[in-house]
């Protein structure tokens, strides 16, 4: 499949998947869910962007591809009804919805050129007109308004803004703020490579408490390794790195400042 | 007070106001009832529209505001100041678009159909004011809900939300369909 | 240009400008010479003026200006000076809820805490005299810093801002606990 030397700018995941949907002049009731998956891959690889939110909601949708695909593999699951149900559906429904509201945006569109075409006028009151304010009935505004339920109102306010902030990505920020100390790290790495002849990195972690230490101490290994402090071995993929130390093997100094610049 | 007395004192309201009156306010002022004085402002507009007059009135969702005609607008503005141009971009048209039809609408739910986030886009259609807050949703979080406001009436020349173009699955398959055709047409030439 | 769009663009032009415009400007834009133009005018004024209008055009010294004419004014002045009905909506009262608690507080705060733009709320709270502008903070942009007024004590009954109920920090520590559960509960599933 050819790619267009300069991409597109698509509004999100289901732009891109209608403008597929155009290309291959495909019936969207009707999805060759392989070929439109294999071209959406082969988009979101070109996609250059640096903003991991956008390219997020990108790979989302690229995983409910795939497992529509794999669906499609499966026997058809049947519904109450006894009818098979389409593991597309949702999603041509989903593309159908946003369809509708794409194209309503461009009714508009025209709407508001000949809109921009009427003009209006100020208001043009005697100043003493303009100048008058009617007076307030702030009983009939207060009601049944009393400080007690401002109070209410302000708590939930308050509530709502701790609501939005996700907890994990906001320890996230905090624990990059309050950097791991990276000398600190290679000395007790090296101190327990030193105490342990053979050892996992497991059980290495056991003893680290946040992400953020344990993505240093994988540098650290990494590091050791490359001066040949350490040898590692895994059997497979998603298994204990094992870690053997080589006590004759003395760290240069200067590793430790090399270090602090990662 | 006689007719010809209300027609003047509604065009005077509409002139000297400048922006957009209730219904119920023009009604009080010239003594009549709602139904009776829409009554009058409809035949007032048409006659406006008979008349090729240079100004026209607009209903804005049960208000009524008096406006320059659209075909003027070319000499208009070699004197007159043209308003604020501003453009609107994809995204904030889309999140526009979805709010307009499926008013009172929350954050979450516009993001479910654009299945990008749209923050930005509603913050900026509400600095525009396209759009504003309608309240709150009864549901956890008591997540805002979102409506547009009478100046997207204006901008975009709509009388009232049923006013519209109309929202139809099947009918833009149709269209789909035409254009389709209609290539296919100038392509067989 | 035919006669009839002739008025319809002078009737436009004064319209929409409100102010007096020169006689060569209006003559100009219809393509006219000065002199047809002030007769095409003298027209106008003399037809709005059979027709019992609700607004008229006046001369001023070579410029002409559109206006309502004067026997109206007393109906102009039951529209502008009607009651307006005020209502404290969500909005409204979130906003002065964080104005009351965290006062002197600026714009940029407000949106923080609520996370959509609050200019409309806060124009409404000063007009309703509820909050007011308490001088400015001393940060790049000089943004101006608000707060209650003597009608808000009144209206709440508060003697003074020291009697506004305190949010104790542990509340706080309570909802992040609840929003951190919460989130925990979505994950888990």
């Amino acid at each position: 499949m050819a790619i267009p030397v300069k991409l597109q700018v698509f509004e999100g995941p289901l732009d891109l998947l209608l403008h597929l949907i155009d290309k291959n002049k495909i019936d969207i009731y009707d999805i060759p869910i392989v070929t439109i998956t294999e071209q959406y891959l082969e988009y979101i690889k070109q996609m250059q962007t640096e903003d991991m939110n956008v390219m997020s909601e990108f790979l989302l949708m690229a995983a409910t591809l795939l497992d529509i695909k794999c669906k499609m593999l499966l026997p058809k699951e049947v519904n109450e009804e006894g009818e098979e149900e389409d593991p597309r559906a949702e999603l041509v429904q989903k593309l159908l919805e946003y369809k509708m509201y794409k194209y309503m945006s461009f009714e508009l569109k025209d709407r508001q050129v000949d809109a921009g075409k009427t003009l209006y006028k100020p208001a043009t009151l005697p100043p003493e007109v303009a100048a008058y304010r009617p007076p307030v009935d702030y009983e009939e505004l207060m009601g049944d308004m009393n400080l007690a339920r401002l109070h209410e109102i302000f708590k939930s306010v308050v509530k709502k803004q701790e609501d939005k902030i996700d907890p994990i990505r906001s320890k996230f920020g905090k624990l990059e703020k309050d950097e791991v100390n990276m000398d600190e790290k290679f000395l007790f790495v090296e101190a327990y490579a030193n105490a342990h002849e053979k050892f996992g990195f497991r059980a290495l972690l056991e003893e680290q408490s946040t992400k953020m230490d344990v993505i240093v101490t994988f540098l650290v290994i990494l590091e050791l390794m490359k001066v040949g402090k350490i040898n590692i071995e895994q059997q497979e993929i998603f298994d204990d790195i094992i870690i053997t130390s080589n006590k004759d093997v003395k760290v240069p100094v200067n590793l430790l400042a090399e270090a602090n610049i990662g | 007070m006689e007719r010809a007395k209300q027609e003047a004192v509604i065009e005077a309201i509409l002139f000297t106001m400048g922006e957009s009156v209730e219904l119920s306010k023009l009604a009080e002022v010239i003594e009549e009832d709602k139904k009776n004085t829409k009554a009058i402002i409809e035949e007032m507009m048409e006659r406006y529209g008979e008349e090729n007059r240079g100004v026209s009135i607009i209903e804005l969702d049960g208000a009524y505001q008096m406006c320059t005609r659209g075909e003027l607008y070319e000499y208009l503005i070699k004197v007159a100041k043209s308003p604020r141009k501003y453009v609107l971009t994809d995204t904030v048209l889309e999140t526009l678009s979805i709010i307009a039809y499926k008013q009172p609408v929350t954050r979450l739910e516009i993001e479910k159909i654009r299945g990008v986030s749209c923050d930005h886009a509603v913050n900026r259609l509400i600095e525009l004011d396209l759009i504003k807050e309608l309240g709150r949703l009864d549901a956890p979080g008591r997540p805002l809900l979102f409506g547009t406001t009478e100046q997207f009436l204006r901008s975009f020349g709509v009388k009232s939300l049923e006013d519209l173009p109309e929202l139809n699955p099947e009918q833009l398959e149709d269209f789909k369909e035409q254009a389709e055709e209609e290539i296919q047409l100038k392509l067989d030439v």
